[in-house]
């Protein structure tokens, strides 16, 4: 970048700008997985969010957790869950649309913990630690997980390990071959 | 590091039985028989281990991992649970047989990810260690083979089980913003600071709310009559004994944290507790499945438990120790029995009990006195533990709530009573033969109730451990 | 503190182990099973009057005491003594568990279970009266409480699931203002112990009496039969088989008032005061409401139980008059009540074993068919009615002497209650003993000599504390001193 | 006058007179019930050894000084300190005496009059229960031992009226007597508490002397009432009156001995024992002269129309107990106990003469006992006639004897009404003796003696008729001769019951003699011209007069009073409502309650409706609600 | 935008956003999806007090890689689920499993 263009955009707008972009990505990402009645705009909108949600991690100072978040959830998550679709239903079957009244309880609802959390979360006094380390980096994560977060490494590999072997039960046997056609 | 091994026995125990399980299950075809057999024995093992491990004392893991009595105490618990429950699983009929195996793999892990949760004295490790028992539920619930009920109720306890999970994470991030520690000992020191922020104690109140969904407390008890109606009869023992336990050890904790000091942490407990009383008991009177029914009555009793823990008192912290262990014989008693006389592996109408005092004496007289101690009626142990636990809301001043407690638990004998008249006066529409009890079973029979009885009369032993153990819980 | 036999231990183990040893026998050895409660329920009745007896009167107190630590932690004691008010009711007891074994000597139906039930039921008896722990006292009230169910919904008769189960659900309704009001006590005294006697020696706070007399007073009352929460009573007296209605309506019914006046009343003295007015209507309604509702009955046992509603309702009045005429007399009634209540159920059995029915106006002239069931059953009538010389007569006279002495207008309309039961009572007898008999039961078959034996004990009881009153009285006025003083 | 205590003597005595008959009732009743006969003289011995103790006491004690007391503890509890023991007195131990033989003439008489009757051994079982109770009831030293027996006297009259309880009206007399004098006895209780609880001394010594001195007279006045109460019902007065000639089911001895002779006296003993106290109260004696006198002659009235002789007795016998209150209600103490005392012999003897005429023609109605011959029986049948004499106050008889002091003692009142009542009185019952007497002694039509199997009275004894006949026939001899002699004996019993003091004398009046003759002689005429006469309609003067007959047949209504209230009262009102309001209300209630619960137990099972996301709204409206309630604390 | 709150707030809306999905969704798996959007929500939160408040900053990013570790996991075991569910009825909507009640 040139100083001349330095003059007309400055660093201040540029950040301005991409974090009003990540935002606006992540919240109509958000809406988008959550409105339409089509599944397959949903997981668009879910990895659409997702990158909004990874700029923001940017914002907040972790490229790498960025990185991880993509990685996880668009690149596993969502190819996961569009397999999922895939095998579940057809995708131009239209659902027909939801009772009124349910979707009017669940905004009603939503709204209310919107609301008292806001102020809930407005209302504390956060403070800030009075001493504050400033090593944002990987290595830094790296050595933790070893060192004091072991235990907890170990226990979620275990625990996708359990994920996994349950995964396999659960989709591959269960309901295979046998009586399938219950239900309402 | 043989220090730390000693530390960490019943884990490690049981870590070896989860290997073990997971290289029976590798071959393609099993001997049922030597599985259960290699699993009884090793759970065994694990139960030695907890017995061995229980008054160890340290701290692993950076801190991050604490082993006291008290985290001893519900470890010792959750190995005889997975003892006991293994016990009654020789005639595994409601799962398929080739994923035996898998079944008690997951019940290890699920008992693993339990004992590390009531050790673990930081946030994250907790929520990862509540995780890992939940996911092993999670599977465990539809491995029934049979009906489709199983998945439906899989698919509703998970549901339900993330939903509480994510609330409890969104709860934690406020507590870890409020007190910048995921530490539970230094959340604890830097008490005064945080408690009077909104912020962190409703992070608290959320955190609470993935234990009470593992406690079956309203509002998070919906899947409890679905997944104990739907899962395979054992997994229902497991999930109405163990993991109770486990949640009573964990909410202790985290509810220790603010000491009491919370009057609207205290005013929500109370009403969670008083609506899960009645919820429970009314909802029970009107089910018709057995194991449906004794699910809305964990529900009541989740509120009994909170009760002990929301006085936040050591009075309170023990009885509520002593109730889950009360809970966890008396309500495997009753499943016990639910596993023997149901034996095609199929859920139980109350009214399939009928008869059930020609066929089967010695079950009736357990399953009569498991439910009369679940009804809170002397000497037995379920007596005994609401006693101790009204005596500490009492305590602490709360008259209202205790005489609510009884007159619920007055209302509980209404369905628990419809039950023994199932099974000691109603005579059955057709001739049921004869229920074979083997020795065994027997013996755990009279085992069983000698310790309804015991505990519920001589209950100063287990007391006295139970008040040494919340002496210091960090 | 008396060494040596604990004799009281014993009267408490004696049908315990009795228990244990029918749930050991083999199946089908009945004639065993009949044996070993027969012989447990003798070991109770010899120890009850041994005690009796040997009970110093002169010294008075708690005497036969037992004390020891339970749950250090939480201040509880295996605390068992007898004094002036409970060794009536111990030897209430054993009279009646013996009576009632014998009396369902010829059952045949699930006899391992009954008699294992019924012996459970008395060990919790024995041990609310001989316990001075509040854990212990509760502990033993719900044990006595809950083989209720089984016993009549199997056992039972007329509307048995209904009546049991209402019968249950009361009682435990009941106890669920005990349990509070146990543990509001024991908090309150700030001495954290569940000893009775040394909570009512330091005193409570008198706010605290208040309420605590409150919850006792309900709570007991429901088991008591105090008005208008007595409902229970008849419908399960009703249901039950002969030898739990002996024990129940004998002994049972006396727990409650038992536990109004060693719990509510050694605890709460002060918080009584503002109480007893209620607590004296309540009782008065009862005795009147009782008799009049008994006229309209056509069911014997029906009759028997609102009678027990209006005698119960004596000893209630009894208790609200705090004074040492109306405690004794409320002491004695219980006890007098509870032989004269056996001794109606046993005849009343007899009966309907016999007929089939204990409808009135199907029975007639059973005097001719049954002259030795009438002669007991018209014998616990006239008890009943209060004649003198038998012992109900002496409990009732000290209580309305009393109880109008405390509140005039009530002890008359008490009184007015007595003649009115006296009317009811009259009217069954006339119409089931008396006039012409049914054909129908003309060889139903009186009772042998063997089956005798039990009613006689409890017919010889009444006479004897009847004509002898002292034997009684001397006894619960020491027991019911130390109270009276209480409440100045 | 301070008691003393007795000799050895007297105390084996008196001890033998209260106790042998209890020890006769418990050895008949559980030991000899089997062995008739055996129970008999069990019973027989141990009623005549105290008539022989009672009179043995009396005469020792002719001229005694001061009265024998002996008592124990029976009973102490909450400042009620029941004694039990005797008070030997003048008036006590002539009571002692007239019950003791009376009792052990009746049970003479019983000996052929139940002869072959299944239950006889317990009738006499009953019957030594009575003579104990009625022993110790008079000899009682304090009020509650007295109270205590006046009950077990009515429990034996309960069983003895019901004895032939298969009759229902047998049964239902004896519970209407039982209930009637229970009601009676509620206000002697509450007098007697009222005593205790403001005298603290229920000693019937300490009563006559103290009472009035340390009561208020309010309160004297309440509990003389009060007292009095168990009086109009034990005695059958008014109102109270109508069990008693119901009572008459009984068997005859039975009516002879307690419902004429000693257990409805018991009333006018009481008050004669109380009579100090009673003295103490002005009013509470002119309440017992009113009740007395509306007693007489209403149950006079009553008297006139009845066609069943036992029944006649029966009304007789309470107008005569009615007559005697109001001879002690006009403060004639002497007049009161004399009038018993010879009372209890010729009404004692009109019904054992009348149950031999019931025996031999198993009918009540003497019209229809006239009609089969009944003047054939000569004993019972001369014995009746003097007895009935005496009864109308016949001179030389002893029923004119007494009946002269009590008009005497009437004549001192101020009001002179009273007097003239108490003299129709005396009319009223010549008429309606001397009509009993003149339709036995003149049938209209005589009929042939009926066959012999008709008479099956009360059970079959048709094998021993003279033998039978004797020994019920003695006892009337007995009797008769007491009517005769005791007439004499009147002066020296006022000197008796004087503690040998001579009363001051009232004025002697010649002119109430003979206005009471000419009365006495009245109505004995109107009763011949009526049905002694040859040809007399044998009709009364009354069957003119329907209203008036059915009023006084019907008892004034007093027995349809009751049962209206009875039925519409206590059973259509009290019990019913009671009844209604204890299924609906108190146990309906209940019965909602839970059916209430169970509702809502419905209500909440509704929630869990097996759609995933209400459940999950839940658990996120109970989240915003709790977040919203902190926002509010 | 340097400011907690922004971001608690972005955090707030899209757990709500979530919550209101996996209310009104009746696909299974339109509220797995929604459950993502709340477990987000979360991480945000931990990042931004990381970001803002917290001694070390390493701590909220592993509560956060845990988090995503998590979600994984649950998604792959829901996933299963679902389809587990979708052979039996032939359906993935939530309101068609609804055999236990009461």
């Amino acid at each position: 970048m040139t100083p001349v263009m330095g003059e007309y955009i400055r660093p201040e707008a540029v950040a301005w700008a991409a974090f009003i972009l990540v935002t606006a990505l992540t919240f109509v990402g958000a809406l988008i997985a959550v409105l339409p009645r089509n599944i397959i705009y949903n997981v668009f909108g879910l990895a659409t969010c997702i990158l909004g949600v990874a700029g923001l991690f940017i914002f907040l100072g972790s490229e790498f957790l960025a990185m991880m978040e993509i990685l996880i959830y668009i690149g596993a998550i969502s190819i996961a869950i569009v397999f999922a679709i895939m095998l579940s239903q057809p995708m131009h079957v239209q659902i027909p649309p939801a009772w009124r009244p349910k979707l009017y309880l669940s905004f009603a609802v939503s709204a209310v913990v919107f609301v008292a959390f806001s102020i809930i979360v407005l209302r504390t006094p956060w403070e800030v630690a009075l001493e504050r380390g400033q090593d944002w980096t990987v290595r830094r994560l790296g050595e933790l997980f070893l060192t004091r977060y072991e235990l907890l490494f170990e226990l979620i590999s275990l625990a996708l390990l359990v994920a996994i072997i349950g995964a396999i039960i659960t989709a591959a046997a269960l309901g295979g071959g046998r009586k399938s056609e219950g239900g309402s | 590091m043989a220090g730390d091994l000693l530390l960490f026995l019943p884990e490690a125990a049981c870590l070896l039985m989860a290997l073990a399980l997971f290289g029976l299950s590798l071959p393609r075809v099993q001997d049922q028989r030597r599985v259960h057999s290699w699993t009884m024995g090793l759970s065994l093992v694990m139960v030695a281990a907890g017995l061995a491990g229980l008054f160890q004392e340290g701290s692993l893991f950076f801190e991050a991992y604490r082993v006291d009595l008290f985290s001893q105490f519900f470890k010792l618990l959750l190995a005889v649970a997975l003892f006991l429950v293994l016990s009654i699983c020789r005639q595994l009929t409601g799962v398929e047989e080739r994923y035996q195996p898998e079944f008690f793999l997951f019940l290890t892990t699920c008992t693993l990810g339990m004992m590390l949760m009531v050790s673990a004295v930081e946030l994250m490790t907790l929520y990862v260690a509540l995780e890992l028992s939940s996911f092993s539920l999670y599977i465990l619930v539809p491995l029934r083979s049979g009906d489709n009920i199983d998945v439906e109720a899989g698919v509703k306890y998970l549901f339900i089980g993330i939903t509480a999970s994510c609330v409890m994470l969104f709860g934690m991030s406020y507590i870890f913003g409020a007190v910048h520690s995921t530490y539970l000992a230094k959340i604890a020191a830097t008490l005064p600071l945080w408690i009077h922020q909104p912020g962190a104690v409703i992070g608290l109140l959320l955190t609470l709310s993935g234990l009470l969904f593992k406690l079956a407390a309203f509002p998070f008890h919906f899947w409890a009559p679905d997944v104990y109606q739907g899962a395979a009869n054992q997994v229902t023992t497991y999930i109405a004994t163990a993991s109770k336990a486990a949640a009573v050890a964990l909410l202790i904790r985290l509810t220790a944290l603010s000491a009491g000091t919370s009057l609207y942490l205290l005013d929500v407990l109370m009403a969670l507790c008083v609506a899960s009383m009645t919820l429970g008991n009314l909802a029970a009177m009107v089910q018709s499945d057995l194991k449906r029914m004794l699910a809305y009555s964990s529900v009541a009793h989740a509120g009994y438990v909170l009760m002990g823990v929301l006085t936040m008192t050591r009075l309170g912290y023990s009885s509520a120790m002593f109730y889950s262990l009360a809970y966890m014989v008396m309500n495997f008693a009753a499943f016990m029995v639910v596993v023997k006389v149901a034996s095609g592996g199929q859920d139980l109408k109350i009214s399939d009990l009928a008869g059930l005092h020609r066929r089967a004496p010695l079950l009736a007289l357990t399953l009569m006195l498991a439910l009369f101690s679940l009804a809170g009626i002397p000497p037995t142990v379920g007596f005994t533990g609401k006693f101790l636990v009204f005596a500490a809301a009492m305590q602490d001043g709360h008259f209202w709530l205790v005489l609510v407690g009884m007159i619920n638990a007055t209302l509980s004998l209404y369905y628990y009573l419809m039950v023994i008249k199932a099974a000691y006066l109603a005579e059955p529409a057709g001739p049921r033969e004869a229920l074979a009890v083997s020795g065994p079973t027997r013996a755990l029979n009279y085992a069983l109730i000698a310790a309804m009885v015991y505990l519920g009369l001589f209950p100063r032993q287990v007391l006295e451990l139970a008040e040494q153990a919340v002496r210091n819980i960090f | 503190m008396n060494a040596g036999f604990p004799y009281l231990s014993a009267i408490l183990l004696a049908p315990a182990l009795g228990m244990l040893v029918i749930l050991l026998l083999p199946h089908g050895n009945q004639r065993a099973v009949r044996w070993v409660s027969l012989v447990s329920a003798v070991i109770c009745l010899a120890l009850s009057v041994y005690l009796y007896a040997a009970y110093d009167r002169a010294a008075a107190g708690l005497q036969f005491v037992e004390r020891a630590s339970w749950v250090p932690s939480l201040g509880i004691f295996y605390y068992l003594a007898v004094d002036g008010i409970n060794l009536p009711m111990v030897l209430l007891t054993s009279i009646v568990f013996f009576t009632g074994v014998w009396t369902m000597w010829d059952l045949q139906h699930r006899v391992k279970e009954f008699f294992a039930l019924m012996l459970l039921m008395v060990v919790g008896v024995y041990g609310v009266f001989l316990s001075l722990d509040l854990f212990f006292l509760f502990v033993w009230y719900d044990v006595s409480l809950f083989p209720m169910y089984p016993l009549i919904a199997i056992w039972g008769s007329t509307r048995k699931e209904y009546g049991a189960l209402k019968l249950t659900l009361y009682l435990l309704a009941g106890s669920a203002l005990v349990l509070p009001g146990i543990l509001y006590v024991y908090f309150q005294s700030g001495l954290f112990t569940f000893d009775l006697v040394q909570i009512a020696q330091a005193g409570l706070p008198v706010e605290a009496q208040y309420l605590g007399f409150f919850l006792f007073l309900f709570g007991f009352g429901v088991l008591a039969g105090l008005w208008p929460f007595h409902t229970w009573s008849p419908v399960g007296h009703v249901a039950a088989p002969t030898a739990v209605s002996m024990i129940h309506a004998g002994v049972l019914m006396k727990l409650g008032a038992y536990g109004v006046l060693r719990v509510g009343m050694f605890l709460c003295p002060q918080g009584l005061g503002d109480w007893s007015p209620l607590f004296a209507l309540l009782a008065t309604v009862g005795i009147v409401y009782g008799a009049f509702v008994g006229l309209a009955q056509t069911d014997l046992k029906y009759v028997i139980g609102y009678s027990s509603v209006s005698h119960m309702g004596l000893v209630s009045l009894g208790l609200a008059t705090m004074s040492q005429g109306g405690l004794s007399g409320a002491v004695f009634q219980m006890f007098a009540h509870g032989i004269m209540t056996a001794l109606f159920f046993s005849s009343v059995g007899h009966i309907y074993d016999r007929t089939h029915t204990k409808l009135i106006p199907e029975l007639g002239g059973m005097a001719k068919v049954m002259p030795r069931a009438s002669f007991f059953f018209i014998l616990a009538a006239l008890a009943g009615i209060g004649v003198p010389c038998l012992a109900s007569f002496w409990a009732e006279l000290l209580v309305f002497i009393a109880g109008y002495r405390a509140y005039p207008v009530l002890g008359v309309c008490a009184v007015l209650g007595l003649v009115v039961s006296a009317l009811f009572m009259l009217r069954v007898v006339q119409k089931t003993f008396y006039g012409v008999k049914n054909e129908r039961f003309a060889q139903a078959g009186d009772m042998t000599m063997v089956m005798i034996v039990p009613r006689a004990l409890l017919a010889g009881t009444i006479l004897l504390f009847g004509l002898l009153p002292r034997l009684a009285l001397d006894l619960i006025n020491t027991g019911v001193a130390p109270l009276v003083g209480m409440f100045k | 006058m301070d008691p003393v205590a007795p000799n050895g003597n007297e105390l084996l005595l008196a001890l033998l007179a209260m106790g042998l008959p209890l020890l006769s009732f418990f050895l008949v009743f559980f030991v000899t019930r089997p062995w008739v006969n055996l129970s008999c003289a069990v019973s027989l011995v141990c009623s005549g050894l105290p008539l022989s103790a009672a009179v043995w006491l009396l005469a020792g004690h002719w001229r005694m000084e001061a009265p024998i007391l002996w008592q124990l503890t029976w009973m102490e509890g909450g400042g009620a300190l029941v004694t039990f023991g005797f008070l030997l007195d003048p008036l006590s131990l002539l009571m002692l005496v007239i019950v003791t033989a009376v009792s052990f003439l009746v049970q003479v008489y019983s000996l052929g009059y139940m002869a072959g009757d299944p239950g006889k051994a317990k009738y006499y079982a009953f019957l030594s229960l009575f003579a104990w109770s009625m022993i110790s009831l008079v000899l009682a030293s304090g009020l509650m031992q007295l109270y205590i027996f006046w009950e077990l006297v009515g429990l034996s009259s309960y069983l003895l009226i019901g004895f032939w309880h298969h009759k229902f009206s047998a049964s239902q007399a004896g519970k209407k007597a039982f209930v009637m004098t229970r009601l009676g006895d509620l206000g002697f209780f509450l007098g007697i508490i009222v005593l205790l609880l403001n005298l603290g001394d229920l000693s019937i010594l300490g009563l006559n002397q103290q009472a009035a001195a340390r009561l208020t007279p309010g309160l004297l006045t309440a509990s003389a009432l009060l007292i009095f109460c168990g009086v109009v019902g034990k005695s059958a007065q008014f109102p109270l009156l109508t069990w008693l000639p119901d009572a008459m089911e009984g068997p005859t001895p039975v009516s002879a001995l307690l419902h004429s002779a000693t257990m409805v006296a018991a009333g006018v003993y009481l008050v004669s024992r109380l009579f100090p106290f009673y003295q103490g109260s002005p009013q509470a004696l002119g309440w017992v002269l009113v009740i007395g006198t509306v007693t007489m002659l209403l149950s006079s009235t009553m008297a006139m129309v009845a066609e069943d002789i036992k029944q006649v007795w029966a009304y007789s016998t309470v107008s005569q107990l009615g007559f005697m209150l109001m001879g002690l209600g006009a403060g004639g103490y002497f007049a009161g106990v004399y009038h018993l005392a010879t009372h209890a012999a010729f009404k004692a003897l009109l019904f054992l003469c009348s149950g031999v005429f019931i025996h031999q023609y198993a009918t009540n109605d003497f019209f229809a006992m006239a009609r089969a011959g009944a003047r054939g029986l000569k004993v019972p049948m001369l014995t009746l006639t003097l007895a009935g004499a005496a009864l109308s106050g016949v001179w030389p008889l002893a029923g004119f004897f007494s009946k002269e002091t009590v008009l005497a003692a009437l004549a001192e009142l101020p009001n002179p009404a009273w007097l003239w009542l108490g003299i129709l009185g005396a009319g009223l019952t010549a008429y309606y003796t001397f009509r009993l007497l003149f339709v036995m002694w003149r049938p209209r039509r005589l009929e042939p003696p009926p066959e012999h199997g008709e008479r099956a009275g009360h059970g079959a004894h048709e094998g021993h008729g003279a033998a039978v006949y004797w020994v019920m026939a003695a006892p009337l001899l007995v009797l008769a001769a007491l009517t005769v002699l005791l007439g004499a004996a009147g002066p020296a019993l006022q000197s008796f019951l004087a503690w040998g003091r001579p009363l001051p004398a009232g004025a002697h009046h010649t002119w109430l003699v003979w206005a009471s003759v000419l009365v006495v002689a009245t109505g004995a005429g109107l009763a011949w011209l009526e049905f002694g006469r040859a040809g007399a309609a044998q009709q009364g003067f009354l069957s003119r007069m329907p209203g008036l007959w059915n009023l006084f047949a019907n008892r004034w209504y007093l027995d349809w009073l009751y049962r209206w209230l009875l039925d519409h009262v206590v059973y259509g009102l009290f019990s019913r409502l009671f009844t209604l309001n204890d299924r609906r209300v108190v146990d309906g209630g209940i019965d909602g309650f839970c059916r209430a619960t169970l509702g809502a137990g419905w209500l909440f099972s509704l929630l869990q409706s097996g759609l995933l996301q209400y459940n999950l709204f839940t658990m996120v409206l109970v989240m915003a609600l709790v977040g919203l309630y902190f926002l509010l604390v | 935008m340097n400011s907690l709150h922004t971001y608690l707030f972005i955090a707030l809306v899209l757990f709500c956003i979530g919550l209101f999905g996996l209310l009104k969704r009746r696909s299974l798996i339109g509220m797995l999806i929604s459950v993502e959007l709340m477990l987000n929500g979360a991480g945000l939160n931990f990042m931004a007090f990381n970001r803002f408040l917290a001694p070390d900053p390493a701590v909220g990013q592993v509560a956060v890689l845990f988090i995503m570790g998590i979600a994984a996991a649950e998604a792959a075991i829901a996933l299963s689920l679902i389809l587990a569910l979708f052979r039996k009825i032939r359906s993935v909507n939530v309101e068609q499993a609804r055999q236990l009640k009461g």
